[in-house]
């Protein structure tokens, strides 16, 4: 094993000049800020951030009624809605008449969040003190989600492109929300097998698109539809919360009298 | 080749009748142009358009040509304030009457064919009282709002500006108890209209009430831009009464597209006033024998060829065959005036045709 | 029948409605593809005419508007001069009236009472049944007919000339009139009936409202105004079944309203000196409707609320409606409870055009115009009039209390049963008034 | 039809009766416009229920179009104007074809012409919009629907007081 692949991070910049560390650290940063923008471009809308609102419903609403339920059953709750509406895809995933379009959807998805565990797992392994035959399996699943990503991204592309015709009108912003996708997973898978290929350089390169696609994508994922995603989704979570702790939406009551 | 001696005969002067009168004059030979009314330009100048759809051309850059041309070119004879009474003869050599209205004296031309081109009248909207016009303040027609906005200055009967328009379609038109057919233009001038009025106060809110937009051909771009750049919104439906409260204008109608009566205030209605065959259209077809349709307009002998009245010498030109745009009554104009300048090439050749 | 699915005339003017022809009418009718009209006003005209023809031929007898009843032209929506009769008339009170707003008739007898004019109130009258035939749905034009001929024989035999109170029986006697005239068939079953109640076939020359009656007189009631009403804004309902039934034969006056509404009580409130205030929904039902009211009193409630008098007030903001129908008084009147209750806050009084005229004349506000079973406030009304209703109410106290210890009440005065004999005194007029 | 569909429909049937049950035409009447206090009373006299029964009228009065503004403002709502109500979207839209009261035109409509009646009832409908992005690829005139129930959906939101006041 280790004669076939003498290290497999040597096309990695050099750790004085970006160690591993600082890289983490800037996702880190990005993330913190994607999800401040996020919450000032939905506040800025006049409503509220609902994210927010779901985890202080989880942890501490106390409910009222009898149906009232504990915090065990309010994380069930949302654990089962996030399981069913968010992993499976199954609220969008009913009116996507195309599967293609369902599976394009849920690649981007599992690949964020499986990259985003074995990242984390990749950073408590040390990756340069390890031995290969640990970091090794991790980092091609890594490879192996972002091309997940890059094939989901890529079919939504592509489903986009054969459906344009003239009357086609899409926003500008999700075109280009896909292509970083794209650009994203793409750049990351390949970096890995270039570089076990032996093409350095080419893995260098491809390293810093994947860093710069990461940058760009933080930056702009809040003012992308993402933000709007992300607000609807927990506003869908929140009412069934809601409705699951017996409170319900209450039916509107008759218009004021003798305005 | 010679042109023919007798000159050719066109009965009004609207923009079908000057387009003819120029175009056989242009050609070297003489017009007879018999206008009822005391000045040059028909219906849009009469009633002062401010622009002509779909691209707000000032009415005088058309028509002003034209009218010049009439009244200075040596080929075209103008005779104002006079109708044609009556005629005898054959093509090329028809002797008519015409009489002065005022001094009721009647002179004798001999003319070699006579192009028709007696135009409209706007529906007069105290015939279907619902909409209150002539009875309510601030209910006004199209015309009338052609006047305003070449003025320059919309404004209700207490000198304010409106706020909120509301202009109702298919007044006098579509409608079995007034007049069944679609005048074809008060789409396209109502939208041009509603656009110069939010040029004018781009604060007003505009509405059109409408039962089908008919911008046809390339005049739907009013419809779009009206949606699209001046935010103009569109209702479908008809409105069964206007009601004046004393101070607004209460519009009750319904909106199709939610199945529901609404009864909203305005401050200002106007009226998209069709189009009606005129009395001198009536009066023409009575001097020279011309048989009107169904509903009062000169009948061509095959409906799709305008020009050809089916009698032999005597062509029509313009609304007063069809409900037409000016655009259209220029391109008539000009059929006609081929028709009258073949007809007279003819003749003097004695060749067949 | 022609397409229209309205029925013509024959050829020899007769409505004749064969077997094949009814059944077809029928089946329209039930497809809403036809609805069941009388003609255009030149049937209407023409059925006049005919009517003249068959008195000729002895077959009917018509009950003329003669000099005696002093008679008054006012001119109708055919622009034909009807004769409206002035005195010596027969009053077929309505069957919903005394019961709801008793007022409405005690103050019409009060009315005529204080001008001197001769009048019988019969005690030999039935309802004309016309509520069961709107509320049906359903039609029997010959009982309704033989009941409208019944009461129209039974004034004939008195001399006296018939007023109808009631806006449907009114509209539903002009259809009846209209059928018994232009159908042989019709006519001769009738007159079996009649014949069995001993009764002969007369036909009144012109069927009257009282509010006709009212719109003729209105410079005598006005002559005789107590207080001023300058200052009293007026808003006027008027009733479906007085103009839209036979629309033609209602009085219409260019100087009222430049004759877009109907003249009769609009006329009685501009005469007495009052504003009269226009609005919107004026040709919208009260609410009542016959078949709403009998299935869906609810909605006939929010109708009447929500449609009329709301509208009403934030349009004209008027200190009264006055109508000229039982139904729509108590209608607009009683359906403004519910709202009240539940916190709306926009209220009219209601009250009919008898009433106004004889509050204006200086009639007891209690006594005779019976306000105290409306609902709607009326006190700022009273007091904008300059009345002083407290006084009047504690009049009316005592009087409660005499009739307790057996006085005779005097609310209704004693109706002449019986016509007196007197000169005749006025030559006819068209009426022709200038608006005041 | 099986037992549970049976049931469901009885409870639905009776859900639907509960307000102004009495009213011989009540299918005809919109649930929203009846208005039957539980408790009236006036002057000693109680009218809760069926006697103080009030059916609002189904006019629409409003051209309010404070909501219109703020959609056009939002985010991919600002094409909203150039609606002219073909219907292509709701043509498409395969939530449309399940939901009835999930219809773009019609929610674009009433938020154009401002009836915040028809708003009020309709409102919660714009969040069943699974933004699988038909309707805008089959739009006519670049309105872009799907966009525009995204902005919608915030504005109802903003608006929530209001609307279900």
């Amino acid at each position: 094993m280790e004669a076939m692949f003498p290290s497999i991070f040597y096309y990695m910049p050099p750790g004085n000049i970006l160690p591993h560390q600082y890289i983490v650290g800037l996702v880190l940063i990005l993330a913190i800020f994607a999800v401040l923008a996020s919450y000032m471009r939905i506040r800025s809308w006049k409503v509220p951030f609902t994210p927010a609102s779901v985890l202080s419903a989880v942890l501490f609403s106390k409910g009222s009624g009898g149906k009232n339920q504990g915090f065990g059953a309010r994380a069930s709750t949302a654990g089962k809605s996030t399981f069913h509406d968010i992993f499976l895809l199954e609220r969008a995933g009913a009116w996507c008449e195309e599967r293609i379009h369902t599976l394009g959807r849920g690649l981007v998805l599992w690949g964020f969040v499986l990259l985003a565990l074995a990242t984390v797992v990749g950073f408590l392994i040390d990756p340069l003190g390890a031995p290969d035959s640990a970091v090794l399996p991790v980092m091609l699943l890594g490879d192996v989600f972002q091309g997940m990503i890059a094939l989901g991204a890529a079919i939504l592309l592509l489903r986009r492109l054969s459906r344009h015709n003239l009357r086609i009108s899409t926003d500008r912003n999700t075109w280009a929300l896909q292509l970083v996708l794209l650009v994203l997973g793409a750049s990351g898978a390949t970096a890995d097998l270039l570089s076990i290929g032996g093409f350095l350089a080419g893995a260098q390169v491809a390293f810093l698109v994947n860093i710069a696609s990461i940058v760009i994508f933080f930056l702009y994922a809040p003012f992308s539809e993402l933000t709007f995603l992300v607000w609807k989704g927990s506003l869908l979570m929140q009412e069934t919360l809601q409705s699951e702790s017996g409170k319900g939406r209450e039916i509107a009551p008759q218009p004021q009298l003798g305005k | 080749m010679k042109a023919p001696d007798n000159p050719v005969l066109v009965i009004g002067a609207g923009p079908a009748g000057l387009q003819a009168a120029k175009d056989v004059a242009e050609f070297g030979v003489p017009v007879l142009l018999v206008e009822r009314r005391k000045e040059l330009g028909g219906a849009p100048i009469r009633w002062s358009y401010h622009t002509l759809a779909p691209d707000f051309r000032p009415t005088e850059e058309v028509m002003g040509p034209l009218i010049d041309f009439c009244q200075s070119n040596k080929n075209v004879t103008v005779m104002k304030g006079c109708i044609v009474d009556g005629y005898s003869g054959r093509p090329g050599d028809f002797h008519v009457r015409i009489k002065d209205e005022t001094t009721k004296n009647i002179t004798e031309k001999v003319v070699s064919s006579i192009i028709v081109a007696t135009g409209f009248e706007h529906f007069d909207a105290r015939v279907d009282p619902r909409y209150g016009y002539g009875r309510m303040p601030n209910v006004i027609g199209i015309n009338e709002l052609e006047i305003m906005l070449k003025q320059g200055r919309v404004v209700g009967h207490d000198g304010k500006p409106p706020k909120r328009v509301a202009f109702i379609f298919c007044v006098g038109s579509r409608d079995r108890s007034t007049n069944p057919w679609c005048c074809t233009v008060c789409c396209g001038v109502s939208i041009k209209q509603g656009i110069e009025v939010k040029q004018l106060l781009p604060d007003s809110q505009v509405y059109m009430i409408y039962m089908d937009i008919r911008t046809i051909g390339l005049w739907e771009k009013l419809y779009w831009e009206s949606m699209e750049k001046y935010g103009i919104n569109f209702i479908r439906g008809r409105v069964g009464e206007v009601y004046y409260t004393g101070e607004k204008l209460l519009v009750k109608g319904e909106d199709t597209l939610v199945r529901g009566p609404f009864e909203v205030l305005f401050d200002m209605v106007v009226l998209a006033v069709g189009i009606e065959p005129g009395p001198g259209t009536k009066q023409a077809a009575g001097a020279l024998s011309l048989s009107l349709n169904e509903y009062g307009f000169l009948a061509p002998k095959i409906p799709n060829v305008h020009f050809d009245s089916g009698k032999e010498g005597i062509f029509l030109a313009g609304a007063c065959v069809a409900p037409m745009s000016v655009e259209e009554a220029l391109s008539e104009g000009s059929a006609a005036a081929m028709q009258a300048v073949k007809l007279g090439s003819r003749l003097m050749q004695k060749v067949p045709v | 029948m022609a397409d229209g699915g309205v029925v013509q005339l024959g050829k020899d003017e007769e409505l004749e409605l064969g077997k094949e022809d009814a059944k077809l009418l029928e089946t329209l009718s039930s497809q809403r593809k036809a609805k069941f009209a009388f003609g255009t006003t030149e049937d209407y005209l023409k059925m006049l005419e005919r009517m003249k023809e068959l008195e000729k031929k002895g077959e009917i007898i018509v009950h003329h508007v003669t000099d005696d009843y002093d008679p008054v032209g006012v001119r109708t929506l055919s622009g034909r001069v009807k004769k409206i009769p002035t005195r010596e008339t027969w009053q077929h009170k309505s069957c919903g009236q005394c019961g709801h707003i008793p007022g409405y008739i005690s103050a019409f007898y009060w009315i005529m009472s204080e001008l001197g004019v001769s009048y019988v109130d019969d005690t030999n009258q039935t309802s004309c049944t016309a509520w069961n035939y709107y509320g049906s749905g359903t039609s029997n034009p010959v009982a309704l007919s033989a009941v409208f001929l019944r009461n129209m024989h039974a004034a004939y035999e008195r001399n006296a000339y018939p007023l109808i109170h009631c806006g449907t029986s009114y509209g539903d006697y002009k259809e009846c009139r209209y059928l018994v005239v232009m159908n042989r068939d019709i006519r001769e079953r009738v007159r079996a009936i009649l014949k069995k109640v001993d009764r002969e076939l007369v036909i009144p020359e012109e069927l009257v409202h009282y509010s006709e009656w009212l719109h003729v007189m209105r410079q005598e009631v006005a002559a005789r105004r107590k207080f001023d009403m300058s200052g009293v804004k007026v808003a006027v309902h008027a009733a479906c079944h007085t103009y839209k039934l036979m629309a033609e034969d209602y009085t219409y006056d260019e100087n009222i309203l430049g004759g877009r509404r109907p003249a009769p009580t609009s006329s009685i409130a501009l005469a007495l000196g009052s504003q009269l205030l226009d609005y919107s929904n004026w040709y919208d039902c009260c609410g009542f409707g016959f078949r709403h009211i009998l299935t869906e009193r609810e909605i006939a409630r929010s109708f009447a609320y929500f449609r009329k008098i709301r509208p009403i007030v934030r349009e004209t903001h008027a200190d009264v409606l006055i109508t000229h129908d039982t139904g729509c008084v108590t209608t607009l009147d009683k359906s403004q409870v519910v709202p009240l209750a539940q916190g709306y806050r926009e209220t009219i009084p209601v009250i009919s055009d008898s009433q106004f005229a004889a509050l204006a004349m200086g009639a007891h506000p209690f006594i005779v115009c019976q306000l105290q079973w409306h609902i709607a406030d009326w006190k700022p009304l009273l007091a904008k009039m300059g009345i002083d209703w407290q006084a009047a109410y504690e009049e009316y106290k005592s009087y409660l209390d005499k009739v307790k210890g057996g006085m005779k009440p005097a609310f209704i005065r004693s109706p002449p049963r019986h016509l007196q004999p007197r000169p005749h005194t006025k030559a006819f007029r068209v009426d022709e008034p200038v608006m005041s | 039809m099986s037992e549970e569909e049976k049931k469901r429909k009885e409870k639905e049937s009776s859900a639907g009766e509960e307000k102004g049950k009495f009213i011989i035409e009540r299918r005809y009447v919109d649930d929203s416009r009846i208005i039957e206090p539980k408790k009236l009373e006036l002057g000693g006299i109680d009218m809760s229920g069926r006697w103080g029964t009030l059916v609002l009228p189904r006019t629409l009065e409003d051209f309010d179009t404070e909501i219109y503004r703020d959609v056009e403002k939002l985010p991919r709502g600002g094409n909203i104007g150039k609606c002219w109500q073909c219907g292509n979207c709701t043509a498409v839209c395969p939530v449309a074809h399940a939901h009835s009261e999930f219809n773009p035109r019609y929610l674009i409509h009433i938020v154009k012409m401002g009836y915040t009646s028809e708003i009020k009832k309709h409102h919660e409908a714009v969040y069943l919009c699974s933004g699988c992005g038909l309707c805008s690829a089959a739009c006519p005139k670049g309105v872009d629907p799907q966009g525009v129930m995204i902005a919608m959906s915030i504005a109802f939101k903003a608006h929530e007081s209001e609307l279900t006041e």
